[in-house]
Parts: C-alpha cells; structure tokens; sequence
C-alpha cells in the first residue's frame, strides 16, 4: 500500500502517460511470516467452507500450528540471515519495517500464539456432551443462549472451530503492528488483529451472556479508541503531510525546511503534531491497558472464553507494546522531552491503579486481569527509558511475561467445577491439598508475577527497573517497588488460599488437560524458571534485536 | 578454577530438597531419614569448608567466580570470610537438630489425598532453606546475595504458613488464621524490605556498573569509584532497611513474634537461629562494606534503635504468657545487641557480634527446642498452664534451665562470651550506650528467670502430672547443643581465631581504629 | 474558502460522535457515533490531503472505509446476538460484570 | 606446686559434674563423693599453705596460666589464677568450712530423695567460689562470681516445690544481677582506661588512671559488692534466701560467697586507696547495713532470719573495715574469717534445732531446749559467745580491731563511725542474747507441726554434731591465733598495713566494746530471760513493726520495681501491638479501603469506561500540550 507511489502518480500525472505506474515492489522473503500465516488463515477459511464437520477440528489444528510454527521458523530464519541487525530494512516501499524489534517481537507472538492454539484446541476438560468431545468454544455462537436451537447444535455436536481462522487473522495483524512503519499500516494492523478478536470473546461455551457482554464491551471501547487512533492519525499527516514513520521523524527534527507558505497553517504546528501524539497514544494505550485507559480489561478478560484470555493477554500485549516501541523510539525521538512526563504519570497511575484494585478482586480472571494493568505499568517504566536498554529490556518482559501469562490463564481452565470454570476466589481454597503438582505449578506463576528472584518476572522487573533507573527514572523505580510490594499482597493472597486453608466440601476438581493444555502449562513453567535462572542468552537476544531501523 | 567448595555445600542441600520432595508419600520415614542424612553430609562439608579455611589467608578464600548474567553485571561469585565460615558452621550444625526435633511435626494428622505429602515437603523445605542461607553467607556478588535474600523467603514461608504449631489456643480454624496470618506477615515485612533493597540494589548497579562486592570494594579504595554522599546515604538506607526487617530490629520488629510463635518449634529456631542471621551478617558484610561512609553517618540512630530493641525487646519478653512469643522478644533484645556491636565499629564490639550470632543461634535453638519439646508434650503455649514440671520431668526442666541460664549469658556458656564482648565494644566508644546495654542482663535474667519459676517449679499442676521425661531422640537434640555451648563458654578461641582476621577487615573498610585505652600500659600489650 | 474550516467541522462531528457515545444507551446508536468518529477522521484526511496537495489523505479515507464496514460487518454481529439473547440492545443492560 | 591451684577447681567442679549428669546410679554414693571431693581440695589448699608459708613474705603469691580464654586483639582474657596470700585465707575458709558443711548435710539431707543433687550443687558452689578467689582477673573473678551467684540460685531453691523458695531463689538472683552490673561495668571502665583487666597491671597502673575514672571504678565495684554481700540498698534477698536448706544458709549465706563483696573490695585496695569518696561511700554503705542488719536481727522471730540480720550486720562491719583502708583491709578479713566460723558454727546449730523441731523456726515456739540437745546448746552457745565479742573468743579480737580501726580513722568521721560500731555492738550482743533466751532457756513452748504430731526435740545425729563442735573450737580459738600468731603480717604483702592513730586508747576502745557489749545483753536478759516470752509475737513498737518487715525495704521494692515493672511490660505489650503493629495494619487497611473504593469505578457501564478514556484522552492532551507550553 505505497502511498508515496500514488503521490509520484498524481504530481507527474499531467505529463506522463497512466501506463507507466511502476508496480510496488514487495520484498517477499522477509515479509514471509506474516505472509504465510495471512495464506494460513485464508486456507482455513476454505476449510471451513468445504472440509465436512468432522475432519475440520484436526485439519484446522493441524493447519493452524503448522503455519504458525512455519512462520516462526521463517522469522528465525530472517534473524540468522541478519535481517534483525546488519540487514534491517524497510519493506514494502515503506510500508513495514523488518528489523530487530520486530522480528524479536514476531517470535514471541508467534511462540505464544502456538501455546495459546494449543489451549483453543484443548477438548479434554469437560465432559464429553452427547458423546461429542467439547472445547472451551460454544457449540453455535450465532444460537441464542440456552434456545432449542443450541441445544440441537450441541447434540448434533457442533463446535466453532471458525476460532482458528479467526485466531489466524487476528496473528497475522499483530504481526504487523509491531513492524507497522506507517500510521496507516498501523491503523490497519490494529483493525485486522482487533476485529477477531472482538469475535473470539463472544464464544465462550459456559457463560455465554457474560461472553456476549465482554464482546461488546470490548467492540465498542475499542472501536471508540481505534476512532481516536485514526484522528490522531489525520492530525499528525495533517502534521507532516505524510504518515509514513520516516518523513513525520523528519519534519518533527525540523529536518524539512521547505515549508509551503500555504500550508503555514497546518505544516509543522506543533499543536496538530502534540494533539495528534496524544490521541495516537491515547488509541495504544488502550489496547496495552494502561490506566485509565484498562476499564475493558477486567470485564473483557472475565467474560471472554479463558484460552481467548489467555491469548489475547500475551500476544495483545506484545504487539501493542511493539508499536508503542515504535512509535515513541522512530517517529517521535525529538519529541522525547514532550512525551516522557505524560508517560511518567501514564506509568505511576497504571503500576499503582493496577496494583491497588487488584488487592480486593474475588475473582482470578479478573484478579489477573489487574495484574496485566499492573505488569503494563511496569513495562511503560521501560519504554520510558528512553536507551536502547530501555528497549531490550522491555522486550525480554514482554517475551517473558506471556508464557507466564498464557500459563496461569491456562491452569486456571483445569480448575473446574459443574459450572465450569471456578474462577471464583473461594472456590480454589485448599487447591493445594487436593492437587498440589497444579497448585505448585500455579503457584510458581504468581510469584513471576510478583517478581520473586529465580524466576522470569524477577529477571524481566529488574531489566525494566535497571534501564529505568539508567534512564534517570529513579522515582519510577522507587513507584514501581512500592507498587509491585503491594501487588505481592495479593498474589500471596492467592496461594495462602490455595496452600494454608482447608478444601471446601463442594471445592473445585482439577480435570485432567490432555497433552495440548499439558504442554502449554509446562512451556510455561520451563520458560519461567530458565528466564530466571540463566536469562543472559535471552537477554542477548533482545540486546541485538533493540535496534530500530530508521 | 579449583574444586568448587563452596558450592556444593549449598548443592547438596538443595539437591536433597528436591530428592526429599520426591519420597513418595507412603515413604515418610525415608523422607526424614534421607533429610537427616544430607543435613550430616552438609555439616561435613561445612566441617571440611572450616578446617581449609586459613585465619591468616587473603579475605575471601575458596572463592569461585563465574559469569552469571553479563547484562546485569552479574556474577555468580563466591568467598567466605572467618565471619562467613562462623555461621555456615553454625547453619550446618543446626540444621541437622532442627530436623530431629521436628520429626514427628509433619506427621499428617489424617491422609487428605494420596498426593498430599506434608512430611516429605517440611523436611525439603528445610533443606531448601538451608541451602540458600548458606549459599547467601558464601555469595560476594550483591545481585546473587539479594536473589537468595529474597528466594529463601518463599520456602520459610510454607513451613511457618504450612506446619504451624499444634498446640493452640482456640479451634483449628482460628488457628489455622492466626498462622496464615503470621505467615503473611512475615513475608510482606521481608518482602517490602526486600522490594526497598532492590531499588537500592539497582541503583549501586547504575552508580557502581557492577555487583561484585571485592570489585566495588577496591574501585572505591582507589578512588575510581566515588559515590556522592546523598547517593552512598540513599543506599545504604534501602540495604539496611532490609536487613533491619530481617534481623529484625525495632520497630520492624513485630512479625517475629507472630511467626515463631505459629511456627512450629524447630521452625521457629531455623526463622530466629538461622536465617535472621543473615540480616546481621549482611548488615557486617554489605552496609559497612559498601557504604563505609554512610554506615559511620547512620550510627549513632541506628546504635539508638539497637538500645531500644534490647531493652523494649527484654522488657515485652517479660511481659509475654506465650513461651514461644517470649523467646521471640528475647531474640529481638538480642539482635539489638548484636546489631549494637556491629556498629559499634570496634574490633571487639564486632567480634563480639559474629560470635553473638553464632551462640545466639545455638543458645536459642537449645531452649527453644526444648520448650518446643514440653510444648507438644501438654499441648499448649501459655506459660499459665505449666507448673512443677521440674518434679515431672527433671532431665526436661535441667536442660531447659540450662538454655535459659544460656540465654541470659551466665559465664562458662558461650553467650557471655559474646555479649561481654559486645558491651566491651560499645564501651569503649560509645560509654552510655555501653551502660544502657548492661541493664539488658538484668532484664534478661528477669524474663529467663520467671519464665523457669512460672513454668519449672511450684507445685506440680494436675495436667502437668504424668507428663514423661525428654525421650532418646530429644536428648540427642538437646544435649549436643548445650555441649557446644559449655565448649564455646570456656573455649572460644576456635572461634575467635577465624573471626578477628574477617573483623580486621572490616575495621579498615569503614577505617576505624580502636580507642587506645587511656592510660598506655605496658604489662597489658603481653 | 478556506478549507481549515473542514478541519474544524471535522473536530466538531468528531465530539459529536464522541458525546453521542458516551450519552447513548442503545448499543446501535453507540456504534453509529463511533461510526461517525471515523469519518469525521475521513473528513480531516480529505481535508489536510487537499491542504497538503498530496493523495495520501484521500487514499487513507478510503482504507478507513473498507474497516468501518468491516467493523459494521463483526459489530452488528455482536450486538444482533446480545440483542437475541437479551431482548435488549441497552448498553447498560449489559453490566453483568462490574467491580 | 602452682600447678595444682587449678585443681583447686577442678576437684569440687568435677565432682559437679559427675554428681549431676551421673543420674540414679549414684543416689546411693553420690553424697560420700561430693564430701571426699570438697575434702580433697581441702586438702591441696592446706599443701599449698605449707609450701606457701615456706616461702618469703614477699615472694609467696603464686600464678598459673592455663590458656587464653578470650583472644580479641588487645582484649586479652586468661584462664589464669593467682594464689597469694589472700586469696589463700579464702580457699582454706571455703574448702575447710565448705567441707564441714558437706559432712554435716550428709546427716541434714539424709531424708531428701535429691540429695544427690543437692551434694552437686554443693561442689559446684565450691568450685565457683573457689574461681573466684583465685581468678587473677576481673574477668574470671566475674566467672566465679556469677558462678556463685548460680549455685546460691539453685540451692536457695532446692525445694522448688515451694513456691517461697522458688520465689526467693529468683529473687536473689535478680539482686545478686543489679550488683553484677556493676562489676561487668567496673570492667568495661578499666578496658578502656587500662587496656586490660588483670589485677596485675591495674593495680599497678592506678596511679595513671584520673582521679573520676578511678572513683566511678570504685564505686562500680561496691555496687557489686553490695549485690553479693547483701548490703543495702541491694541486702533485700538475704532474708528471703534463708528457705534454702539450713546448711546454704550456713555456707553461702553466713561463711563464704556474701563475704565476696569484702573480698572484691580488699583486692581492689589499690583503687580504693586512690579513690577516698569511693571509700567514703563504701564505709557509709558498711555503717548503714551495720546498723540496719542488727536492728532487722532484733525484730526477727524466725530463727534463721534472725541470724540473717546478723550477717548482714557483721558484714557490715567488714565492709566499713574495708571502706577505711590500709587501717581496716586486715581487719576486714580477720572478722571475715572469724565470722565464717562462728556464724556456720550458728547456722549449723539452729539447723541442728529445727532438725529436732521438725523443721520449725520460730523461736517463740522453742524454749528450754537446753537440756533436750546439749551439744547443740554448747556449740550455738560458743559461737553467741564469739559473736558478741565475748572477751577472749574470736569475734573479740575481730570486732575490737575494727572499731579501733573506725575510730582511727580521725576526724568527725572517725567519731562517727566508732559510735556507730559501738552501737552495732551493743545491738549485736542483745538480738543474739535474745535468740539464745528465747531458744535454749525459758519455759517449753512447743507446738505441733501441722500434721498434729507434737515435737521429739532430740541430739542431732554425729555427722551433724562433729562440724559443729569443730566450728565452735574455731570460734573459740580463730581470734586469738590470728591475734597471736601474726594475722597482719601475713596479709601485709597484699593488701597492705598502716598503723591507725586512733583518738581513744586501744584500752579504752576494748573497755568501750565490752561495756556496751555487757549493757546489749543485760536488755536482753531484762526482755527476755525475766519474763516469759509470749508464743504469738506482740504488736510491738512501730519500730518493731518496721524491721520485722525489713524496715519496710521490700515493700519499697515491691511497691516500685515489682508493681512499677509489671505496669511498665504490661503498658508496653498494649503498645507494641496497637502502635508499632497498628501502623503497619493500619497502612495495610488504608490501601485495602483505597482499593475497595477505587474498585467501585469499575461498575460494569461500558459508557463509564467511554468516560474514562475520554477523559484521559482529554488529559493527555492537555498534558502534552502543558508540557510544550512550559
């Protein structure tokens, strides 16, 4: 989509013949991930179209982690082939960036992502219904709650195996955000990877009502804040007369003089620049839950199916931070000394508010919930470092951050009862007695989040807090502590429940996840403790991929 | 690189955690045999670890030092100094009574579920615990030490919060509440002091570049690495705001006396014994080894706070009717005296405060361990409910005198060594302070004192009757702790010889010299 | 005339929508304020594009179109279940999850 | 031969031991083994006193150096031991008087099912007195001294069943700890100022020392001495401590370790000869306590309580003596000695007479025992005779000396001080005089002990009679050796002599003692021997009232430390759980209130939500705008 191309067009047009539009060049190598996962999703569109009922389930997984996992293989590739570092460059005529953040942060998405394919796919946790096998995905979305026609769906065994197209999409578009090198881009990545996700939050199996409800109350704030992005948008192209990363940077270093006396007015006000900053801000904060822009997050990851919650925490989270990256480090550098203050008290807020709600949550979906909005605050502490340590350290949380998440969000689908999951508090009292290797596994997770030493979380806090600190963000570091001192509370809170008090007579089972769920829960907890015993590799890795290509 | 040492005392340990935590759970006896075991091969280890240990050698000997996380600046570096080998013996020494005196305390009253296994996780837990202790008393990279500071919190948590006291006042659940809640308590406290010391800890990263104690040490030595005062100030606060909570001196004081008194017995000693030591030895090793400066500006507040812990301490120690809770203040008024000598900056007062962390630990664990042991045997806490037991059970009430008479640092036990040592010290600089301080064997005598008549002597109360004597197992406990402390009470010098050097050190850290007495004697230089 | 004025109608239908959204209970009418957020967003686009001389806004305004509709497309999908399942389409109705 | 000092030690410390860990197996023998032991240290005391008095005056003090106890750079602590010549007057006191009384609880304890451990105990107690008179530091000495301390705790309460004797076991170690302090304090003092702590090179080095260093030392060290000597204001426990067993009372609190107070200060003559307002202070305590003990001694009717007043006094007349210097230390320690044996030899007898008396000890229940126990009755009556300073007998030449000495002091002090002694004498010779009356002479008054069976007032058994007469031989004879064969110069070398020039002739000054002497017993004889004694204690002159309550010293005690304390821990406790603890909970519960309001935003309208974006939004505008503009 190069709009320079157009623009040359349209200026040369009087003089040269129409049938010279040279072609846009489009470099498909290192645009091959979200290339392939793009195909993937569109071929398992077909699936759904002309795979009969039966085989869709296995040709959907089958398809989705195959891609996914190609994909991933693909931006490994890009990386050893030095794209990440000597090679980084600009692809599709300005459009997407291809360099070391973003092929980092495409790993990692594409990593969680197959995690999170694996808890879509899980089909062990319940019982069979009707002697079909029954995923964590309402037999007929469309079929109103609790009417004969659902009914007829679940006994004719029905599943909505559409989440792997959707999930696919929704990829594809976060893959983009974080390389997104033009506003427009941007905007459409968001869009691409938003609009599925809007749909896989309303087909949760159990509690459809409240899934709906998070459908909507996610799909409308989102959109109301895609809205904002894009009149940012206008006002910055108002701005600098172009969207494109590259030029805005220019004409904000002053480096465009040449300023056309007609355009006196628009080009190069700062205020359009400041206004437009702030609503594009404003439009990413909103997907990374940074208060108060979080208010969906609690209801949204309550609501939506737990896999989905588990997905859209981490891989979301990921990619809004990504272009967040981007967006303050390539386009807005000379802008550094406007942007920081604002996002000191966007980071206070966000690592308090998160914290403190948090402490009186009865509920772990929600619990976690604030912990995200926590854990976002700490992750603005990094990106407001401003250095490339800044940079690498916030992309080792992030990598960090999600297996923890999509772990915990993964072990919370084991715990179950007649109404599916127990998310409520009380119900996990004395988990620790009746299943401890799941109460441990849990356990080990909060205290990531709660960033005790020798585990990921300790290692991610500390990298964040040391660039802060670097940085000369002393006084966030001193906020963050005492925030993450209050966040311990309630994440203790949680295994003193499930350790030190005694088992409820009508408590909670475990069910038993198959080998998918399994294997997600355990990449968890490996990725956990290696982050936090020997992250050096790791942090290597994010070093050499904290360099944005300009 | 030479054999590494040092590590395996922590490795073994830890990796007879993780094998104890793997009996299966019909296995329980094996659990505690194997923990036992692994707790005698560490007290070997220790042994051989205090035997290669030359007093007259470099500071820090049998280091190791690899490369840990770069980008950090982090190291996983190792190196005992005297004071760094007193309280790994003293960990290893422990460590192995502790678990004998617990062996019947994770029992499972009934199985709750087949994979439900209390027993073998109490005994892993201690070992975990031992584990990190020791290693933090061998860590000489600031990161490594504060990543065990802060992960030993987790395992000490489970066992106060897991495998609380039996005999409680009130119904289970209220009691089941009262442990959660002192569990909590105690990992909040150490965990906000620890949240404080890593800023602190960043911020030496972003002043210093690096975490290695020697390396800081020496860069400020020659000058390459000067810290503003503000900056020195700032972080020596965050370090000893920690260490302070985890020593634990007033007015952080109050989680220690719900802890131990939740906390099972042994529990209690490994908290008060074991691990609280490594706040005072981090106070000795990091406060005035890094922030020398800063160390010499905070004295005089903190050898204030350190008053008021040994008298308040004493004073609430008497005024406690929970044994546990008692021994709990004493401990407090104690730490205030070690913390006294270590900021005394005297060779004696610091000298006097390794040894004073050593004898503590064994001086507290002997009485502690066996008040545990009478504990358990009537099935409650409450000093009222005690009564002639010294005509019950003589042998029981003759070594629980013995930890008492200990405990308030009669002569010929190891303790008086220590706190006279103390108070010398904080004499000779500080002379009312050292004044102050002296009243505190008077309280100490009274606290030990009432407690003994309250609980030993009188008539024999009706519950009380019957009760039997100290068992093999418990003797085995108990009698080889007070043998150390008669050892130590009139042989310290094993002691001292592999300490004094270490303080030497220290003294020129912060560089203090002892006051020369006034008058110069001849006769007193022999 | 000049054409900063479209900028400010754009401003103003822009805070309109905005208002509506945040006065409005009915979920479809939400949805059209923010409907018409995005092309007040159109407006500016055109608007700087023509000040600018350039055809980049023009070409955005059309992109804004095509995910508008397919924001239509999952939105009303959205909203038409809730509704079946509710018999409402209030947006307040929809609070079961709170606090 | 100064090898075996340390097995002066040794032996009773290894006794102990074996007495006390042996367990069952030597509840048989353990008795025959503590006594041989007790007399086996006797004996290497008298060896040594031969090889000792072998040598020159001058040279006799001997050292041995067992090992360094604790080593921290110039804080230079020995196990070492100096025996000179005073120190070698306490072993063979303590080893010869603690034997004795070994033998004598052989009979006294038969009936004690622990007697075992109280033969422990017993050795035990030795050995520390032993090290404390034998330390050759202030470090070591501050070893045995608490070591005493320990043993007088255990055997004050022996019989933990009763709740008075638990209490008064813990309350004399409290006491004993506040004059403790004073020592570790005296020590720390000398630490700084000399670098050391060694008699040696203290001593030799006082004249260096500031005239205030020197007395704040002097007066540490008395208020030691106060602790253990049970001289006011620290005298409170020695009353209580008299429910130990009979023979305690005669060993530890009448022979040897209350005299460690006198000890210490003879020692230490050297600093107290620099310091005069610590000597000054130190004669007044002596005067005071003189005076004090035998106004309590006169008001007792418990037997050993009374005897107990008189401790107190006599060893307030030894600390006066010490309290005059160079005139008073010999005459210190000569009374000490010939204290020790009169008053054991006292002890001992009303042990013998409670013994007969199943064990009770008012004396208003005794009378006309004299005929029932004859050897008892001669005994007691020697060592009444030798207390009262009875012309001829010890405590005459003693006493005598030190009121000659008081007087010599000169000047208004000296007047006053010889009154006072003078006045502690006559005192003296009427409380004793009345003990005697009241329990060998008058009418029976005898009552049945609480079980209704009535009294068999018998002869104690030999092992009890045999130290008894030995002691009275020694209360006959002790004074009038020492006078004869050289007490002063013996002890010359140590703590030194000076001649007093005292304003009264040494006649009129013996005159003056045995006059009042003769008037304190004639009052007696009137009160007591004329009329008969009545078996309930009248009401008595407020006087009386007053110092059968210890002249109201404990209820002060009781009434400030006890109660003060108890509402100090009690106030304290409220505090530390709503203050110090309440903070933090209170922090905790702000935070949790903040959050429960804060959660409250969260009320599920997605246009609430709109809302808050909206207006964050606004805000981050206006912020970044702001931020531009400033």
């Amino acid at each position: 989509m190069s709009t320079t191309a157009v623009h040359s067009l349209w200026t040369t047009a009087a003089v040269e013949p129409l049938n010279k539009i040279p072609a846009p060049h489009i470099e498909y190598t290192q645009l091959s991930p979200v290339l392939i996962v793009l195909t993937a999703a569109i071929l398992s569109v077909l699936v759904e179209a002309f795979v009969p009922r039966k085989g869709r389930y296995v040709a959907q997984v089958f398809l989705s982690v195959l891609a996914l996992a190609a994909a991933f293989a693909a931006v490994v590739g890009l990386a050893a082939g030095g794209y990440g570092s000597t090679k980084a460059q600009i692809a599709a005529m300005g459009a997407i960036a291809v360099d070391g953040p973003a092929l980092f942060l495409q790993g990692t998405i594409l990593l969680a992502s197959i995690v999170s394919v694996f808890t879509f796919a899980e089909r062990r946790l319940d019982p069979a219904d009707h002697g079909h096998k029954v995923d964590s995905f309402a037999a007929e979305a469309a079929a109103v709650p609790g009417s004969e026609q659902e009914k007829a769906a679940v006994k004719a065994g029905f599943t909505t195996t559409e989440v792997f197209p959707l999930a696919l999409f929704a990829i594809a578009g976060m893959l983009v955000f974080p390389a997104a090198n033009d506003l427009l881009t941007l905007f459409v990545a968001l869009e691409v990877f938003s609009l599925p996700l809007y749909l896989l939050c309303a087909v949760a199996r159990r509690k459809r009502l409240m899934s709906q409800e998070a459908a909507v109350k996610y799909f409308l704030l989102g959109a109301f804040s895609s809205a904002f992005l894009l009149f940012g948008i206008a006002l910055l192209y108002g701005y600098a007369g172009s969207v494109s990363y590259a030029t805005i940077a220019r004409v904000v270093d002053g480096a465009v003089v040449s300023v056309d006396p007609a355009l006196a007015g628009t080009m190069g006000n700062d205020v359009l620049l400041l206004i437009g900053f702030a609503m594009v801000l404003a439009g990413l904060l909103f997907k990374v839950g940074a208060v108060p822009f979080h208010m969906w997050t609690p209801d949204v990851y309550q609501g939506a199916p737990t896999p989905v919650t588990g997905f859209m925490a981490a891989a979301t989270k990921v990619a809004a931070f990504g272009a967040l990256l981007r967006l303050l480090y390539v386009v807005l550098p000379g802008l550094t000394w406007d942007w920081r203050p604002v996002m000191w008290g966007v980071a206070i807020v966000t690592m308090l508010g998160g914290a403190i709600v948090a402490i009186t949550q009865t509920d772990i979906k929600r619990l976690l919930a604030y912990s995200s909005i926590a854990h976002a605050g700490f992750l603005l502490a990094g990106v407001i470092a401003a250095t490339p340590a800044g940079i690498s350290s916030v992309l080792f949380y992030l990598g960090a951050y999600s297996f923890v998440t999509i772990g915990a969000f993964a072990v919370v689908t084991l715990v179950r009862d007649a109404g599916g999951e127990a998310t409520h508090l009380s119900k996990w009292a004395g988990l620790g007695r009746r299943s401890p290797l799941v109460a441990a596994v849990f356990a080990v997770f909060l205290l990531a989040f709660a960033g005790i030493p020798l585990t990921s979380g300790f290692s991610g806090k500390f990298a964040v807090f040391k660039a802060a600190a670097d940085g000369g963000a002393g006084a966030l570091v001193v906020v963050g502590v005492l925030s993450s001192a209050i966040a311990a509370f309630f994440y203790i809170r949680v295994i003193v429940l499930m350790f030190f008090s005694e088992p409820k007579a009508d408590g909670p089972t475990v069910a038993v996840p198959s080998a998918l769920t399994t294997l997600t829960i355990t990449a968890g907890v490996v990725v956990t403790l290696v982050l936090g015993l020997a992250p050096q590799y790791f942090l290597n890795l994010a070093n050499q991929a904290s360099v944005f290509v300009r | 690189m030479s054999f590494p040492l040092l590590t395996l005392t922590a490795a073994v340990p830890a990796a007879g955690a993780i094998l104890t935590a793997a009996v299966p759970a019909a296995r329980r006896t094996a659990a505690k045999w194997l923990a036992l075991l692994v707790s005698l091969a560490t007290l070997v280890l220790a042994a051989v670890v205090f035997v290669r240990f030359e007093p007259g050698g470099d500071r820090y000997q049998l280091t190791e030092n690899h490369a840990w996380i770069k980008d950090f600046g982090v190291r996983y570096e190792l190196g005992v100094d005297g004071i760094g080998v007193a309280l790994i013996a003293l960990t290893a020494l422990l460590i192995p009574f502790i678990i004998l005196a617990g062996w019947h305390d994770a029992d499972p009253l009934e199985t709750k579920s087949p994979r439900w296994r209390p027993t073998q996780g109490f005994f892993a837990l201690i070992l975990m615990v031992e584990a990190m202790v020791i290693l933090s008393f061998e860590a000489t990279d600031v990161f490594l030490f504060y990543v065990l500071f802060e992960a030993m919190l987790i395992p000490m948590y489970f066992l106060i919060g897991g495998f609380g006291d039996r005999a409680h006042s009130g119904s289970d659940e209220n009691a089941a509440a009262q442990r959660s809640y002192a569990a909590v308590k105690f990992l909040l406290y150490n965990l906000v002091g620890g949240l404080i010391m890593l800023a602190a800890v960043i911020g030496l990263y972003v002043v210093a570049g690096n975490f290695s104690l020697t390396e800081i040490a020496a860069a400020r030595a020659d000058g390459s690495l000067d810290m503003a005062t503000n900056t020195e100030r700032l972080l020596f606060l965050g370090f000893f705001f920690a260490f302070a909570v985890k020593a634990p001196l007033w007015p952080l004081h109050t989680w220690l006396p719900n802890a131990m008194g939740e906390a099972t017995a042994p529990v209690a000693v490994l908290i008060t014994a074991v691990v609280d030591k490594v706040g005072t030895f981090a106070m000795l090793r990091f406060c005035l080894g890094l922030f020398p400066e800063a160390s010499k500006w905070a004295t005089p507040a903190i050898i204030v706070l350190a008053l008021i812990s040994i008298v308040y301490g004493a004073l609430l120690a008497v005024g406690q009717r929970d044994i546990k809770r008692l021994v709990a203040y004493a401990s407090i008024s104690h730490f205030g005296f070690i913390i006294l000598g270590i900021f005394a900056m005297t060779t004696q007062g610091q000298s006097g405060a390794t040894l004073y962390m050593v004898n503590h630990g064994i001086s507290t664990a002997a009485l502690m361990l066996v008040a545990g042991f009478l504990i358990s045997r009537r099935g409650s806490r409450l000093i009222a409910d005690y009564g002639g037991v010294q005509k019950v059970a003589p042998v029981l009430a003759g070594t629980f005198l013995i930890g008492g008479l200990a405990t308030l640092s009669l002569p010929g036990l190891a303790p008086f060594v220590s706190e006279f040592l103390v108070l010398v010290g904080t004499y000779a600089r500080y002379p009312v302070a050292g004044i102050i301080a002296t009243t505190g064997i008077v309280l100490a005598a009274l606290y030990v004192l009432v407690l003994y008549q309250r609980t030993m002597t009188g008539p024999v109360k009706e519950e009380v009757r019957g009760l039997p004597d100290l068992r093999v197992r418990e003797l085995a406990v108990v009698v080889p702790l007070i043998a150390v402390l008669i050892f130590l009470g009139v042989f310290p010098k094993p002691l001292t010889d592999i300490v004094n050097p270490a303080v030497q050190h220290t003294m020129s850290d912060v560089q203090q010299k002892d006051p020369q007495p006034t008058v110069p004697n001849v006769e007193a230089a022999q | 005339m000049n054409p900063v004025n479209y900028l400010y109608l754009a401003a103003l239908l822009f805070t309109i929508g905005a208002a509506g959204v945040l006065i409005r209970r009915n979920a479809i009418v939400v949805f059209m304020c923010v409907e018409l957020m995005l092309n007040a967003c159109n407006l500016a686009f055109v608007t700087f594009s023509r000040m600018h001389g350039n055809l980049d806004g023009q070409i955005i305004a059309f992109f804004t179109m095509v995910v508008a509709a397919a924001e239509v497309v999952v939105g009303l999908a959205i909203i038409v279940s809730v509704f079946r399942a509710r018999h409402s389409a209030s947006v307040d109705d929809a609070s079961l999850m709170k606090l | 031969m100064e090898n075996l000092i340390a097995l002066l030690v040794g032996v009773p410390l290894l006794g102990a031991a074996i007495l006390l860990c042996g367990g069952k197996r030597l509840d048989k023998s353990g008795h025959w083994l503590g006594t041989l032991l007790a007399a086996a240290s006797f004996a290497i005391g008298l060896a040594l006193f031969a090889d000792m008095l072998g040598k020159s005056a001058d040279d006799r003090a001997m050292h041995q150096r067992l090992y360094t106890w604790i080593p921290v750079e110039n804080f230079q602590a020995d196990i070492a031991f100096q025996l000179d010549q005073l120190s070698m007057t306490f072993v063979l006191l303590i080893s010869g008087v603690g034997t004795l009384i070994h033998v004598y609880s052989i009979g006294y304890m038969e009936h004690d099912e622990r007697r075992r451990r109280f033969f422990g105990y017993l050795n035990l107690f030795v050995a520390a007195m032993l090290l404390l008179v034998l330390a050759d530091n202030y470090l070591l000495l501050y070893f045995g001294w608490e070591g005493v301390g320990l043993a007088s705790y255990l055997l004050i309460g022996f019989w933990q069943h009763k709740p008075t004797a638990a209490t008064a076991a813990k309350k004399a170690f409290l006491v004993n700890r506040v004059g403790d302090m004073g020592l570790s304090i005296a020590i720390m003092i000398m630490f700084t100022t000399f670098g050391t702590f060694a008699f040696g090179p203290v001593l030799a080095s006082t004249g260096e020392a500031s005239q205030g260093t020197l007395t704040a030392i002097g007066l540490m060290l008395l208020l030691a001495a106060c602790g253990k000597s049970a001289q006011v204001p620290l005298q409170s426990w020695l009353g209580d401590a008299m429910e130990g067993p009979t023979p305690v009372s005669a060993l530890i609190h009448a022979a040897t370790m209350v005299t460690a107070g006198v000890y210490l200060i003879v020692r230490s003559a050297d600093i107290f000869n620099a310091a005069p307002d610590a000597q000054l202070v130190v004669t007044v305590v002596g005067a005071v306590t003189l005076l004090f003990g035998a106004i309590v001694g006169c008001a007792k009717d418990d037997i050993k309580k009374a005897l107990a007043g008189s401790t107190m006094s006599q060893i307030g007349y030894m600390i006066l003596a010490a309290g005059l210097g160079p005139i008073g230390y010999v005459f210190a320690i000569m009374h000490l000695v010939t204290h020790g044996f009169f008053k054991a030899g006292l002890f001992l007898g009303a042990g013998s007479i409670m013994h007969g008396m199943n064990d009770e000890v008012d004396m208003r229940k005794y009378g006309g025992l004299r005929k029932y126990m004859p050897v008892t009755f001669v005994t007691f009556g020697l060592g009444y005779l030798a207390i009262i300073g009875f012309p001829g007998l010890s405590g005459f030449f003693s006493k005598d000396k030190i009121i000659e000495a008081a007087f010599a002091k000169g000047g208004t002090e000296g007047w006053i001080l010889g009154s006072v002694t003078l006045l502690g004498a006559a005192i003296t010779a009427y409380y004793m005089t009345r003990v005697m009356l009241m329990t060998f002479f008058g009418e029976k008054r005898w009552q049945d002990d609480e079980n209704g069976n009535p009294p068999h007032p018998h002869e104690s058994p030999r092992s009890m009679t045999i130290p008894m007469i030995l002691l009275a031989v020694g209360s006959v004879a002790a004074g009038a050796y020492f006078e004869f064969a050289g007490f002063v110069e013996w002890l010359e070398p140590v703590t030194g002599f000076a001649h007093g020039h005292s304003p009264l002739s040494a006649a009129a000054v013996t005159t003056a003692t045995v006059a009042v002497m003769v008037i304190g017993v004639g009052l007696a004889y009137l009160q007591y021997g004329r009329r008969p004694v009545p078996v309930v204690a009248p009401r008595g002159s407020l006087l009386t009232r007053a110092a059968r309550r210890d002249l109201l010293q404990d209820d002060f005690n009781h009434a400030v430390f006890v109660t003060g304390g108890t509402h100090l821990t009690r106030s304290l406790v409220y505090v530390d759980h709503s203050l110090v603890d309440g903070v933090v909970n209170g922090t905790a519960a702000a935070v949790g209130g903040l959050s429960g309001r804060l959660r409250k935003l969260q009320n599920g309208y997605a246009r609430t939500y709109a809302v808050s974006m909206f207006g964050g939004t606004a805000v981050l505008i206006a912020a970044t705008l702001l931020m531009r503009a400033v």
